[in-house]
């Protein structure tokens, strides 16, 4: 392919794999937050301990997160028409993405909530707090800097899981290097594509990181 | 969102495909000038999957799709209550075993590796060209479907490895014969004339399994449409298709 | 008014139970500050953190106001818990949140605007001396400061109970003084009912009325400061109350009078009279004295002279003049 | 498809998920430990900080998280080779899901250790502690509730990607449920398995979640 | 020999540059317990930290026997570390190991085997009173405990300098009283260099040798002990050491001294002495004394006679017996 063709497709790919992964990154998160909290405060031990709820959503969240994404991707087909209209293109990417980060980002937001100290919850509760108000004022501003370490792994899982977005028809980078270059074995492209995924993983890296280490307040800048 | 989709079913003079990446897409590319001077916008969706360009189409967010060949198109319909319909037949990617660790087909030894596809189509022909072949045989009802469960007699104990069709090329080192798409032998640095055995051109399997373009049944004379099959079916299309395949991809029209 | 009635709490470990608190029964009156002492490991922070059912006792029940709070739906809890002021042993301040946004927080649960509820947290941050430190976070401030902030939080919202868990024990002696001062006067302004874990005993002597001392999870005495700060009668409350008289094994036989003084002006020369007027021989042993306002409080340890006359003078004396004494065994101190 | 075919195909669907599934997880960690902990030591403030190597490390773990796994997979075919000394079946879906998942995992490892208290990690420098005495005996130790929960993360990651399996002729359940149930639209099927990886995913969530509380020794058994 | 050279620490915050410490010199010789105290904030944390190096200074050397600390490679100062025990202010136990194991820590990193380790472990354990909580993990101690784990855990490795920031601030005057007798026992029969940060001058009297008053980062004042607790210069000290008079204007003009009991037996009647052989009033307003070992240690506050003849009789008589006073401005106290 010449490289007059070659620059929209990228730049495009470039435009399509930011929207997708920013997207539903942020939709998993509003989605991934409430419930990894509500699995962490209906657990044994939490500020509103609950075991049936914490039984049952602990399992919808291992079921979404056993299916196969390619199979998860048709049994909510009419799911993401109603959602988005169609059930092409980039947008028809995101509704399933969304469906499959979600849990995983649960887990993960679980699993920052539970490394925050427990004396300080229990000065939280000392004060009078509602489960609520913990949650707003304590746990998830105490876990910032994991819960942000958190979603710069979780948005390049997405990054990489936007890759199989060819499955429906989906554009991105991912799509781009799969189709090129594992279908018709152009490894030149693929190459180039590989190096701005790459690229742009290594930026939202970075930025996660630099954010998680500002906003520690626990980290001595000396 | 939800209005775009609309207002592309309801454009006349945008035609979205689905296609598979090679080499439909490919092909596809080449009309894409025909019929603009038609006044005709091709839209090419790629898909690497294959159910889901037929879910697509009939939910009406494609015009047409071009990826399959009839057979499989009956059975999805059977399985899926839908309606759809050839609206012409464009290509044949013949089908072929390749060599391996063993160099022929008669030398294979007890156990040996035979690598075949792993989808519903592909593997189904693989295995049917293998009985061809003589070194299976197949249940009376299996046709087109057929899977490894299938195999009623295996009398060299044949090992079958099913594996993602565009990975076989990648694995045959590993395996004493694998039975290959055309286009990903090719691709993958084989020829066609090197096949043990392949489908030929003129035989049943060309009619068979030659590649269509599907649409929703009572669209297939769509203005459109029309004009899409004729731009596809066009001596530079044909042209095309021989130089760039190397035997791996024929026209049938 | 406090009420802990046969409260006992037992935590499980692998290999066995360990009862921190048992059987414990305490009313704690309105408006009194109230001191809890006892050894390292005795029970006390657990059974301060029962009050507020931090600690779920496993038996007994607590009381706050004739409420019990041992019964209450979770709502109501808090609710009660919002009147319940409590600093920490280990201060458990927000890390991620300044010093002012630390003392903030409870006022922004109890529904007061951002606004008031900076003004407020400024002015508690400047009672405990904190005013240039108000924006850095917990782990920029040393131990004592971020007990101070933790004091200034506790007392945020005004609570009508407030539950101390040595709260001056990372402190230095003058801003010790200066946070007791201000303990006691919320306690005298506001009537506010003050529970006051410490190991140090001149702050149980400076600002507690009442006092319990704790052993091994049991209450082993219990009452007015000054009476156990004069005679303590358990082993505990001795050895942590009266001043230790290690190694003087020659005093053996000889008579020992403690003196308490709990507000007798110091202008009045006790023992230079005594000495005078007696004309006898005393040996102070051993004193904790302060002169708070002008007048004295501690306790001071004579030995008196062996003749039994002279004794009897310097009792006379001591009771004309009004100070508590008691005699004491060299063994018992 | 009758019953005495599927449960053969079941069992041996089961064991070749396990297998692949539980022998990646081995690997990646063996591998995910040591980069997080190198991630984490050199870092800014951290006890060996280095940045070249810090940066270094980092860009090759984004590089790994950043390609797509069916290109990773292709990508690394004469290493897959080289190790397993072929490159279909269950065995060679191991390789590229190891290198698929070990940064990954160094990422999970690295924001796990990034919770251990920083005064306790200063306490044993106070003590003269060498980096790897403070890896060995305080940073995994300490993190070890938080890494267990990771882990429980990512063995589930994992088990996703293992679907992927088909790819190069690897058997297991995921693969049975995209061939069988996606492919040929034998629902039955797919129901089966699907149900059947939620089990799994269950159990090893479970197991996880359990060690982890056991383990975690902060948590106050009251 | 600890020598500290001209050491400045400053910490960035987002808004301006705090200086912990600034430009301190001071030398503490081998086998010396070296007291440091001041207000809180000062600077004590931040100084003794600068000792081992957590915090590195931004100015200034720290000489370790004549060893440069500051100019070490990793390596080396890891060795020179493993000399030196610290105590934590807020302890720092490893959470994930129980008491016994944290003892171990130490002894496992420089090399000791495990059983030895373990014995040596217990050995400390029930040193510091906690034989019985051995298997219990740090959440699951009290704050005294943990403390005392901390304790043991500084001294398992036989250090040659023990940093000890606020270590017997969570422990009650009975297991203190333990805790610095354990001390003083290990400096008089190992010769270690101690290190104390406390805001109990009880303890730098009982304990220390010579002690440094630290005030917003500077040293204000460093000699011996019995001078310094004798005679403070600096407005810190005195606030610190003197016993606070507050309220007490009506002294003003009054004869006021301070006598200073540096270990003169306590069996000699001083005052009674006094009183009877100047035949004049001495009124005591305020005394913290304690007998230790047959030996009185502490001070005494006394108010003269106006009359200047009686006062000149009893600088006399003080003088005749050796204890040391002062004359002090009821406007300094
Ligand atoms: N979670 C727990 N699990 C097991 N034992 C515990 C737990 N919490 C406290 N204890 C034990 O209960 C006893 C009382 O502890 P508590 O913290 O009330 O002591 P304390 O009087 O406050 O001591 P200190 O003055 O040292 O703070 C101690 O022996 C302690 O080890
Ligand atoms: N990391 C930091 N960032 C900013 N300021 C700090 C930091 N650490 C300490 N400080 C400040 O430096 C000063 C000295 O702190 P340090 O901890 O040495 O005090 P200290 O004398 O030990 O007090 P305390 O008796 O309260 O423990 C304090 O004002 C403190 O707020
Ligand atoms: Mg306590
Ligand atoms: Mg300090």
């Amino acid at each position: 392919m010449e490289f007059n063709q070659l620059l929209p497709l990228l730049l495009e790919g470039i435009k399509e794999t930011l929207y997708m992964t920013v997207l539903s990154t942020v939709f998993s998160y509003l989605l991934g937050i409430p419930v990894g909290v509500i699995l962490f405060i209906t657990d044994k031990n939490g500020v509103w301990e609950c075991k049936p709820i914490n039984m049952i959503l602990g399992i919808i969240v291992n079921l979404a997160r056993s299916i196969p994404f390619i199979i998860l991707l048709v049994a909510i087909l009419p799911f993401t028409k109603a959602v988005v209209g169609t059930t092409i293109g980039s947008n028809a990417t995101i509704v399933p993405l969304v469906v499959a980060a979600a849990p995983f980002i649960a887990r993960m937001v679980q699993s920052s909530l539970k490394e925050v100290d427990a004396g300080v919850i229990e000065a939280a509760l000392a004060m009078g707090s509602s489960p609520l108000q913990i949650i707003w004022n304590v746990l998830l501003p105490e876990a910032r800097p994991s819960l942000m370490i958190g979603c710069t792994i979780a948005i390049t899982t997405i990054l990489g899981y936007s890759a199989m977005a060819g499955f429906v028809g989906g554009g991105g980078l991912g799509a781009i290097a799969v189709n090129y270059g594992y279908y018709r074995y152009q490894t030149n492209i693929m190459f180039i594509t590989v190096a701005l995924l790459v690229i742009i993983v290594q930026i939202f890296q970075e930025i996660g990181m630099k954010l998680a280490n500002k906003t520690d307040k626990r980290i001595k800048n000396s | 969102g939800c209005s775009k989709a609309e207002d592309k079913e309801s454009d006349d003079k945008t035609i979205v495909v689905g296609a598979g990446i090679t080499p439909h897409a490919e092909i596809l590319e080449q009309v894409k000038d025909v019929l603009a001077q038609e006044g005709y916008t091709l839209e090419i969706v790629e898909y690497n999957d294959y159910v889901l360009p037929n879910t697509a189409l009939n939910d009406g967010e494609l015009d047409a799709n071009y990826f399959q060949h009839q057979p499989y198109l009956d059975d999805f319909n059977q399985e899926n209550k839908t309606n759809m319909v050839s609206a012409a037949s464009i290509h044949f990617e013949p089908f072929g075993i390749y060599a391996g660790k063993t160099s022929s087909i008669s030398d294979l030894a007890e156990g040996a590796k035979v690598a075949i596809p792993n989808d519903t189509s592909n593997e189904a022909r693989a295995l049917l060209l293998l009985e061809a072949q003589g070194l299976i045989t197949l249940k009376k009802d299996a046709g087109l479907t057929a899977t490894v469960l299938d195999i009623e007699e295996n009398p060299l104990n044949l090992e079958i490895e099913e594996i993602e069709a565009a990975q076989i090329a990648r694995a045959l080192s590993d395996v004493d014969i694998a039975c290959i798409n055309g286009n990903y032998a090719i691709q993958g640095g084989l020829s066609v004339s090197d096949a043990l055995a392949v489908e030929s051109a003129d035989s049943l399997a060309a009619s068979t399994y030659a590649n269509i373009l599907a649409v929703n049944a009572g669209h297939e004379n769509d203005e459109k449409i029309q004009a899409l099959v004729k731009a596809l079916q066009s001596e530079e299309v044909r042209k095309f298709i021989q130089d760039n395949y190397d035997g791996a991809v024929v026209p049938v029209f | 008014m406090i009420r802990i009635e046969n409260v006992s709490k037992a935590f499980q470990t692998s290999k066995d139970e360990i009862k921190a608190v048992s059987h414990i029964n305490l009313t704690i009156e309105d408006g009194s500050i109230f001191g809890i002492i006892g050894l390292s490991g005795a029970g006390k922070s657990t059974l301060v953190r029962c009050i507020n059912l931090l600690e779920r006792p496993t038996k007994g029940k607590i009381f706050l106001n004739n409420i019990e709070l041992t019964a209450l739906p979770p709502k109501q809890l808090r609710k009660e818990r919002e009147k319940i002021g409590m600093i920490f042993q280990q201060f458990n301040l927000l890390e991620q949140r300044n010093a002012i946004r630390n003392v903030c927080y409870p006022l922004e649960i109890a529904g007061v605007s951002k606004k008031e509820a900076m003004i407020k947290a400024e002015k508690l941050l400047k009672l405990v001396g904190l005013e240039d430190r108000m924006n850095n976070y917990p782990s920029q401030l040393s131990g004592g400061q971020k007990q101070r902030v933790a004091i200034a939080r506790a007392l945020a919202t005004d609570p009508q109970v407030l539950l101390c868990d040595e709260a001056t024990s990372a402190l230095d002696p003058n801003t010790t003084r200066s946070i007791l001062d201000l303990l006691k006067s919320i306690n005298e302004s506001m009537g506010v009912t003050i529970v006051v874990i410490t190991h140090e005993m001149k702050v149980v002597e400076q600002i507690c009325n009442r006092v319990a001392v704790l052993d091994q999870g049991c209450v082993v005495e219990t009452g007015e400061v000054k009476d156990i700060f004069l005679s303590p009668k358990s082993r505990i409350a001795q050895e942590l109350i009266l001043p230790k008289n290690k190694g003087i094994a020659s005093l053996q036989g000889k008579r020992i009078v403690r003196l308490a003084f709990d507000g007798q002006s110091s202008f009045e020369p006790v023992i230079a009279n005594l000495v005078l007027k007696c004309q006898t021989m005393v040996n102070i042993l051993g004193a904790s004295t302060e002169d708070v306002g002008g007048k004295a409080f501690g306790q001071m340890l004579l030995q008196l002279p062996d003749d039994e006359l002279a004794i009897a003078r310097v009792k006379n004396y001591l009771d004309s003049i009004g100070i508590n004494y008691e005699e004491s065994d060299v063994n018992g101190i």
